[in-house]
Parts: C-alpha cells; structure tokens; sequence
C-alpha cells in the first residue's frame, strides 16, 4: 500500500524568498535547501507556524528548479488554512512534509505528443509537467481555463514550456470564451496525435477530459483532491471511490495511491 | 544520567512510554523515515476485523479546533492480509506490536483474535469496543459493560495474547464499563477512544462528514482523556494505556501520573511528524526526574 | 436588505439568535460597554440557588487547547440576592432574561423557581441538569432521565414561566434523556453544559484544579454539541438552544442548521470580548441569504 | 459586584514601540491611543495573535505616560502565553482589554512616607505606583528583591522615583543579601514613621509584609494573582479566599474585587 520508497520522505523547512499575486492567487517561492526529488503532480503537506488550524494542508508543487532549489506554490486562498500561507512574509519559514504521492507518469509513458488540461488553481501542478515535458523534448499543448481572467493560473510559465497555449475564461475576460473543456472539443482538429492526456481542475472538468479521451482513445491522468489529515497514507483520510470495487476494497487513498489516477481508476464525483 | 526509558504495561516491556495509536499510523511504515516504528515503546496497526472492510464514503475527515473529526468506518484488508504483508514486515522492527481488533459481531471480533493468537509477531490484542463510526459493533459494545464483558470472555477463550480493551468516553460513567472489564479478565485497558461529534457545512447546509458523525481526536479532547483515566486508574487496578490528544512529553507525563503506564499519540502526528521523535528525546529528561515513572502520582 | 435576526425560540421572540450563557456574562453587566447585555436575544444569567452558596476553591480555571476547564462550583448569591440586586438593572436593558437555577435537591430547584415565578423580569427559567461541579444535584440529575422528568414535574407545579432543561453531554445517549425531558413537559432544551475534564500539573504531580475535575467549554467541543443538537433535534420536538464552543457566525449558522432555535456563546467572549458584536454583525449577511432562519436544514 | 465604573472598560489595540530585556523579563513599551486612564495595580489582559494559547493573559500595568500614551509592562516569560507576548516585535500590534480592576489606594490614603516591597516580577505594578506618589509628593521607600540581580524588576525607574531604593537578592548578586523580606526587618530603624505598605510578590512575600505591617501599625495592601479567564468579573474564575468569609460568601474576585487587596481582606495562601 506504501507508494514511495521510504527515502523519499522529507520533513523540512524552507524559506519564503517571494511571495507574488498571480490573479486571484499567490505564487510563494520556497528555498529549499533539504535534497528533495519532486515528480510534477507529487505535492506537500504545508504548515506555517502562528495558524489557527491544526492539520497542514496539501498543496501541489507547482514549479520546481533543481539547480537552484527554487520550489513554487501557487495558492488560492479559500479557507483559513491557505489564507494563512498565501500570507507568508518572504524570509519567513514554513514547514513542509514531502514530497508526497504519485505524479504524474514519466514523460516517456505520456508519449510524443501530451495533452495538458487544467481549470482553475488546478493549473498549478501542470506547470511543473509542463516544464518537465519540454524538457524531455516534447512540450505539451496545453489548455488551461477558469470563471475569468484573474483566476487563470500558471499561466507565464505554461506559456514558456507548451508547444501550444489555449486559454479560455468563462466571461470570456481572457483567450476564448466558455469552459475549457467545451473549448477543446472546437481545437479537435488540431489535437490529432496527441498521445496522452493530462489534467487537473474540478471534477466537471475531469469527467470532461474522461470522455475526451475515451473519444481520442488515449489514456488521461488527473490530479484528484481530498480533505487530508497525515498526507502519506496512514489514516486513511482522504479515500477516493475506486472506479471497480473488488474484494472488499472500495477506496483509494488520494495522497499516497494518488493524487494522480488513470481517470479509468477512480470514480469522479 | 538516567536515559532508560523502559516501562511495565502490563505483561509487555516497552522501551520507552510511547504508542502509536490504532488509525493513525497505518501499519507502522507510512511515516518513514521520518517516524521509524521503532520510536515507539509499541506500535498498533489500524483496526482490524476477519474479512475486509471498505469503510466509510468520504468526505471522512473534518478538521476542528486544536483537533479533528474522522469517520474511516474502519476501512481495513482483513486479518488474513495483516498476517500475510503487513505483521511481518514491522515484526522485523525493534517496537512491540499490537493489533486493535474489529467486529460486527462477538464472532467477528472472536475470529481475528483465534488468527492471531499463534502470530509471535503480535504482542497483545486491543479489542476496539469504541469506535464510533461504524453501525454495529464498534461503539454499540462499548457502552454496554454486558457486552464487553461477554465480549471478553469470548476472546479470551482463544487466545492467550494480553487483551487490551479500547473503551469510549461517550458513557455516563466510565468505571462501570472498566471495572466490567477488569472482572471479565481484560489485561490491561486503552483510553480513550474519539468522542462523538459532527460537522456542518454552512454553504450546503449538510453534514460534512458523509457518515454524517465522526469521531473527535486531538489535543481538544486531552482533558476528558485524562479524567478518564484518572477515574479508570481509581477504579480498577488494570494497567492503563492513555491517549487523547497528546502532543508533548509533559502531556505523557501528565497521562502517567493520571495513572497511565503507557501513552498513546495519534492525531498530533498528523499536525507535526516530529512530535513523537521530540517526546522521546524530551522524555529522558523527566524520567531523570524520577526514581521510576510516577505512574499513578496525581491520586496521591 | 434583510437585517430582521429576529427568531422564536419557544415562547420566547428573541431580537437575534445569539444568547449569553449561563456563567459566562455574570448578571449582564461586566463587560459593558464592551458588550452591552442587549448584544444579545437573551441572556442567561449565573447559576442561581435558594441559599447562597460559596464555590469551589481556586484554583478554578485551566486553559486547554481551543477552551478551558471550569469548577467555579456554581458560585452564587442566592436567589433573594439576584431578585433585589440584579434582576431590575437587567430588566432596564432590551434582551430577554433567563435565570440558569441549580439545587442540590429537587426542592432546591423548586424553591427558586417558586421564587422567580411572579418575577415579571424573568421570561424563561433554565434548569441546570448537568453541572459537573458539585457534589449533589447538578449532573448527577442530569444523567438521570427519570431524575430529570420528576424535577422537571415539580418545577412546573410551582410556576408558569417557560422550563428550559439544560443537558449534559456526559451521558451515553443523550436523545434518552431529550426524551425524558420532552415527556416531562419542558418547553425547552439546552444543549450542552460542559465534557467532564481534567488536568495535571507535572511539576507537582497534582490535579491543577482543587476540585479535581472540571467542565471543559470552548472551541474544542463545538463538534460535540453540535452532535448532540443535531441527535436532540431528531428525537424531540423541543425547541434548543445550542451551545459549545461558539465563536462565529459561521458557527451560529451551523447550529441553527442542526437545529437550535437560540445559540449560546460562552468561553468565546473571554478569548475576544469582541465576538459577540461581530456575530450579530455577520449574521446579517447570513440572515439575508434565507427566507427564514434555516432551523434543522441539515436534517433534510 | 462590579467595581470600576462602566466606562473605564476599553478593548483596544496599541503597538508595541519597543521590546527590551530587563534581567530575565521583557519591558515592552506600547503606543496606546485610547483615551484610558488607569491607576497603579491595575491591569490588563493581553492577547497577541498567532498564539497557541486560547485565553488572554492578565499583566500589570508598569508605568503609565498620560501626557505620551506610553503604556509599559513587565513580563517575565514563564509559559506559553507570557513567553508568546513577550516576544512581540516593535511595530506589531497587541489586544488589549481594561484598565482592570481596583488598584492600589489612592497616594492620599497612603499617607506621607508609603513603604513598597517587591519580589520578583512583582515589582511591576510598583514602578507605576511609585511614579504616581512622586507626583503627588510623597515618593516612596522602596524594598524590592529576588532570587539574583537579574530577576530584579523595575530597579531603574523605581530608583528615580523613590525616596530610597533598597535591593535584595538571595545570591547576594546585587544589592544587599537575602530575601527583600528579610532584610526590611535589619532596616527597621528607617522605617519609623511609615504610612502605610504597598506590595507586590509571592504569597510568601505578602504574608512576611502582613506581619511587618502589624508590627508596625500601618494599613498593608497586596497585588494579587490568580489564574484567570474573563478577566472582569463574569465568570468567577480567579477566586481568593476572604479572610473572614461569612453570609455564605467566601472568595472574592481577583479581578474585580482586586487584584489589589488589604492584606487583612483575603487568605494568603
Ligand atoms: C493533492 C492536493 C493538491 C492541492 N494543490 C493545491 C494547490 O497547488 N494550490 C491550491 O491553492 N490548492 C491546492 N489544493 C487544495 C487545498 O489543499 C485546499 O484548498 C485547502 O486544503 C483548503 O484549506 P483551507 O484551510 O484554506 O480551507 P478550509 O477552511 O479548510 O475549507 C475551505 C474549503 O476547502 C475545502 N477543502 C478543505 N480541505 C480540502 C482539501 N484537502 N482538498 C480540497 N478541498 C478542501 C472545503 O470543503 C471547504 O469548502 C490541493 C489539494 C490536494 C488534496
Ligand atoms: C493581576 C495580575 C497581574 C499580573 N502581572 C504580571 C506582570 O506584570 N508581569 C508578569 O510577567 N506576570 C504578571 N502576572 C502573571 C502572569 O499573568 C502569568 O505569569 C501568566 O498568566 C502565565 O501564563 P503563561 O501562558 O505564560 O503560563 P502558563 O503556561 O499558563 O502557566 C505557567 C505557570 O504560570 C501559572 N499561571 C498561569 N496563569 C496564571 C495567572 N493568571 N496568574 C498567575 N499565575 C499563573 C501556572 O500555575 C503555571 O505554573 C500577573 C497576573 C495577574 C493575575
Ligand atoms: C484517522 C483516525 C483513524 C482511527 N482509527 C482507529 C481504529 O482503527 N481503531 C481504534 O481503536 N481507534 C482508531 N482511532 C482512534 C485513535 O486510535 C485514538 O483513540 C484517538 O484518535 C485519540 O487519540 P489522539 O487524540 O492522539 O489521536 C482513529 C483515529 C483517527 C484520527
Ligand atoms: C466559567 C464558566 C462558568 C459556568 N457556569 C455555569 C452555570 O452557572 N450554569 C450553567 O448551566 N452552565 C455554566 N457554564 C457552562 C456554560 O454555560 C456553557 O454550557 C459551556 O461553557 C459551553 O459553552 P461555551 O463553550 O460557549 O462556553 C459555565 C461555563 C464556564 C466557562
Ligand atoms: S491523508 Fe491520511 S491517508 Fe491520505
Ligand atoms: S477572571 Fe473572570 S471573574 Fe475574574
């Protein structure tokens, strides 16, 4: 039931060296000096000291430069606990635990030509596919959306890395008007070949991408949410209806057997 | 410099106070190497009945002041599973191990213990007569002293194993189910379980928690752990394992004065990983402080 | 805009949802003007005997995580005392009264009742059940459902005012004695007093309060009450107030949602006076979302 | 039952101007713009935010600079919430609640030669007190003493607005050797003529400067503590046995039937 070898685990603080708006988000970048290998879609348990809340909460890791040691998160702050570490000072510490969970496959398993999909905040954990993907020689092409313009997120740094970069706002604010998964289905054309699939947002949006890749017959991975108590698998928190239940399993846990599925895997609501 | 931290629950010989409690800790190897099961005097893996459980839908945990709600409802591979992947691997680990025990019914709850009784890798059985999310079984026998009396003797009758009852604080008077316990031959006692509550969401208008209720951890219920552990240790002279919120090695020193000669930590793992390496460690200077662990001070 | 928080509570129209709780506010008067008694639809004021009575001795009060424990002890001048002294200030102001009464025996409770009856100050009497601070009466009625239906009975001899019954949540199933309450003709719950705890100074090994035990309250066991109104409002039809924990208007909402007609704040003043201003301010916003007040919404 | 009158009650927040060691205490000096008028013995309960703890923390108020809005305290850090306030960095902002409760009497009703006795941090409140009997004319003798020089409070201000400063500390570090109580009693010859003891410390302290006051035949009053949660007289929390209880009353409220007492009012315990 473990997912990660064991070494991979890391408890650590790191420095706030900026803290950006980015539309209605935060961009935090994190100095990290402890000697982590994060995976795009693995994310990290986030406490910073002084909160009101008691659990730390999961966010994905949004951008990660090895060299430097320069880890990003993109935050939308909804509740107490991401208000509270969206406001961190730069210099501040916050504390982290991770990296956590399965990404999403290698660049090798999304083959030649990746679709990335990504709606909302949860554009944050494409950005760092992205830039892995570029990097292996295959740039995705990349939709991202939300309700309007200033909740787009990633979208400086998707730009960057993507063959191919679509918005699309609700109110039509920015790129093309609707919701990104109608917008993909008019860009079918140029999405021939694509190889696989790639996507995180809401669940509407991965039902969306579900069937898109039922249609193009390629596999989808998408990164899923749960409210989580330990992040690494031992409470079982966070389960997520499995897609086939069998012998007496019916869940999946989202931070250790995930947060990445085949979207054939899990049932999304 | 005295740095021994061994102490006597009963027949076991732990290494030092401290338990991973049951649901928190998966099967001792989730929080590696972070958390290595052998920081722990013992460990006990999630709860356990004969065939698999799935539990509960999500959501299954809400997170509330200086605590949290979780309705797991269980959630488990069964005991076959236990013994075949996960028992011995943590059997190769330097902690005591001891599996809490689930069921439906006496049956279930007799069925996991016969399949253990010959596993050498289990120390002790912990009957889970308080678990508050789940229909039958679970906490239905742990408000009742007849039935975990019955529940017992039934066990008992095939196992040699030290049996450990996991009583809930959601009773009138905890003595009575205690000292029910005590005199149906229960080893030792584990106190205490979650306390029952729920969680609304204010934008549906419904529960939070899909099994509507949940059970209560953390630091917010240490108080009420601690009072029952001081009534329990009052009442009956079982050995008594404490938890409930704790965070500190002050709070485990607190729970061995109330009468516990060993401490459980569950929820506070979750807020910080390091709390249980930073207990052990800050443990050894209280224990300097005494000529043996003042269990049971605070009725003095 | 809607800003009418008005809402009926039993017989009683409250001017907003939001009471002062039973030991938390004195006689109405301490915070002013910080936070003026007509911050409130009611306000409940302290436990209220027929003689005077001294309390506990200190220390009274620890703090816990997100709450505190309590053995105050139910401190009071007597019922005379409050009549002549305190009852014509508070009637001054625009709130509804409510006397929180406690005995040791069931004429105690009568004799107050009897007292206040023709007090025209007074618009409901809260009888406290469930006080874990003393020695007799108090909780040990509270567990009780036939302590609680004959005291109820007795009580409503001697006067007409509107019988609030206040409830412990230290009981195994708190619907059982909801019920009794019901059958014994109160006209309304209160829900809930405070989770019987404890707590231990390490550095001398004794229970910090003299009286050993305490009453715990605060954020921590919001999830609790909010558990126990949900559970009371299925198995009654009583009107509730609710209470435990509360400190926002989300929280106001969320106990209305599980289905109290009245919500009490308590332990929350003392971590900010300000919050009972800022509730009643909030919940406008709230109150403009709704046709009505979404009472038992969660129950649908 | 309620002692000050209505509008003496501020909840307000001042910033913190400065944080400075004094010994093992802090001395944090606040920028108060409320229109408050507080009396020597009075205090406040003080919150800062991103505690741990959930209640307040009663703390004395050490001097007052009307003409300013100055507002000193005191703290020496023994748990989490004093350690918590004490660490306050200048220009944050702290939550306060009072002036609260009865102070010490007025510096009429002390009389023409006030004797102040100190322990430890107790010497807080005494610095206010002493600077408002210099005012009024009549500076005080001042006794005040602790384990070792640094735990020695308020020594600076109290020396400037004493007639006489006289230090204890048991290592013998500063002033004259052994316990502040003790050594009044060697200095007894200069106390002739006394008005009236105004002290501050551990109950041991308090008990020592009951006798000495009988001694002397001059009214004593002490600053009290004792756990507290509501800090103005509503919940009954910080109880302090009367001397003499009757009519089924024995406690009185440390907050707001005090934290100043005679000495001959309550138990010293
Ligand atoms: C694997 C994973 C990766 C994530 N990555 C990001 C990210 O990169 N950036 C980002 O801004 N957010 C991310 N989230 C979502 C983020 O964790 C939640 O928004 C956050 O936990 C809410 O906490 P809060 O205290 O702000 O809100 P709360 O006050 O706790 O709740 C506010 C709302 O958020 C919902 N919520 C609470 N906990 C969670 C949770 N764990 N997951 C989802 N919803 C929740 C509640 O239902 C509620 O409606 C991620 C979540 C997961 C599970
Ligand atoms: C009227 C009054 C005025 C005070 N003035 C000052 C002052 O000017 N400077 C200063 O440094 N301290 C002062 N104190 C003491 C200060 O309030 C306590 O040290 C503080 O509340 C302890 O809180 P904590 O969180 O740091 O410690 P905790 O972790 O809560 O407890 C640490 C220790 O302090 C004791 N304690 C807890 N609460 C209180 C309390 N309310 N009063 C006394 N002891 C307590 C406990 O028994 C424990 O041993 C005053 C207390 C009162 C009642
Ligand atoms: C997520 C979670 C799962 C739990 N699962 C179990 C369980 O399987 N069996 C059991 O007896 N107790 C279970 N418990 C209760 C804990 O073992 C413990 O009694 C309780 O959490 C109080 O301790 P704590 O406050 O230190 O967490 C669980 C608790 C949590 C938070
Ligand atoms: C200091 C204190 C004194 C209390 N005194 C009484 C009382 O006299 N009568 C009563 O019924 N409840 C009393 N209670 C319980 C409260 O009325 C309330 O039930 C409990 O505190 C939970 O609410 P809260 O969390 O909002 O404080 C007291 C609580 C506190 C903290
Ligand atoms: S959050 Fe604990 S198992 Fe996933
Ligand atoms: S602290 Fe509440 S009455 Fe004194």
């Amino acid at each position: 039931m473990s997912s990660a070898t064991d070494a991979d685990l890391h408890l650590f603080e790191a420095r706030v060296a900026h803290n950006a708006p980015e539309g209605t988000a935060r961009r935090l970048t994190l100095a990290v000096d402890e000697p982590i290998d994060p995976n795009p879609g693995q994310f990290l348990q986030v406490g910073r000291s002084g909160s009101e809340t008691y659990l730390k909460r999961p966010l994905s890791i949004s951008d990660w430069d090895a060299a430097r040691g320069l880890l990003e998160l993109l935050i939308l702050p909804v509740g107490r606990g991401t208000r509270h570490i969206a406001s961190a000072r730069p210099g501040e510490m916050l504390t982290l635990l991770g990296p956590l969970g399965r990404g999403f496959p290698s660049p090798d398993e999304l083959g030649a030509a990746p679709l990335l999909v990504g709606g909302g905040i949860g554009s944050a954990p494409l950005v760092f596919l992205a830039r892995r993907l570029a990097a292996s020689g295959n740039p995705p092409t990349t939709f991202i959306g939300a309700s309007d313009g200033q909740r787009l997120a990633g979208e400086k740094s998707l730009a960057g890395c993507s063959r191919r970069l679509v918005l699309a706002t609700e109110d039509g604010s920015r790129g093309e008007i609707g919701m990104v998964t109608s917008v993909i289905w008019e860009h079918l054309d140029g999405l021939e070949g694509i190889t696989s699939i790639a996507a995180c947002g809401p669940a509407g949006l991965l039902e969306a991408v579900k069937i898109l890749s039922d249609r193009l017959g390629v596999p989808a991975f998408g990164s899923f949410e749960e409210r989580m108590a330990c992040g690494v698998g031992a409470c079982l928190g966070c389960a997520i209806p499995m897609a086939k239940p069998g012998d007496g399993k019916k869940y999946l846990r989202v931070c250790a057997d995930g947060p990445v599925f085949a979207l054939e895997e899990v049932a999304i609501s | 410099m005295k740095t021994d931290l061994s102490i006597r629950f009963g027949e076991l010989e732990l290494a030092n106070p401290l338990v991973a409690v049951s649901g928190t800790f998966g099967y001792g190897f989730d929080y590696e190497p972070i958390i290595p099961p052998e920081t722990f005097g013992a460990v006990v893996v999630k709860g356990t009945s004969l065939e698999p459980w799935p539990g509960n839908a999500p959501p299954r945990i809400v997170e509330t002041p200086s605590g949290m709600l979780n309705a797991i409802g269980l959630e488990n591979p069964g005991v076959d599973v236990l013994i075949e992947e996960y028992l011995p691997r943590l059997a190769e680990r330097d902690t005591k191990v001891i599996v809490n025990v689930v069921g439906r019914t006496v049956d279930g709850y007799v069925g996991v213990a016969e399949k253990l009784d010959q596993r050498p890798e289990v120390h002790a059985l912990e009957l889970n007569v308080s678990c508050p999310n789940v229909d039958a079984g679970g906490m239905s026998f742990g408000t009742s002293p007849e039935a975990v009396a019955e529940l017992i003797g039934a066990t008992r009758r095939v196992t040699q194993k030290p049996l450990i009852v996991k009583l809930t604080p959601n009773v009138t008077d905890i003595t009575v189910v205690a000292r029910a316990a005590e005199e149906a031959g229960a080893d030792a006692l584990s106190l205490i379980n979650t306390l029952l509550g729920m969680a609304i969401d204010t934008e549906t208008g419904r529960p939070i928690l899909a099994n509507v209720v949940g059970g209560l951890s953390g630091p917010a219920i240490r108080p009420v752990a601690l009072r029952c552990v001081y009534q329990a240790r009052a009442a009956t002279n079982l050995p008594i394992m404490g938890l409930g919120g704790v965070s500190s090695a002050e709070d485990v020193v607190a729970f061995i004065m109330a009468g516990a000669s060993a401490v459980g930590i569950g929820t506070a793992m979750f807020a910080d990983p390091r709390t249980p390496g930073r207990i052990v460690e800050e443990l050894k200077e209280y224990r300097s402080r005494y000529d043996e662990w003042p269990i049971g001070r605070a009725h003095q």
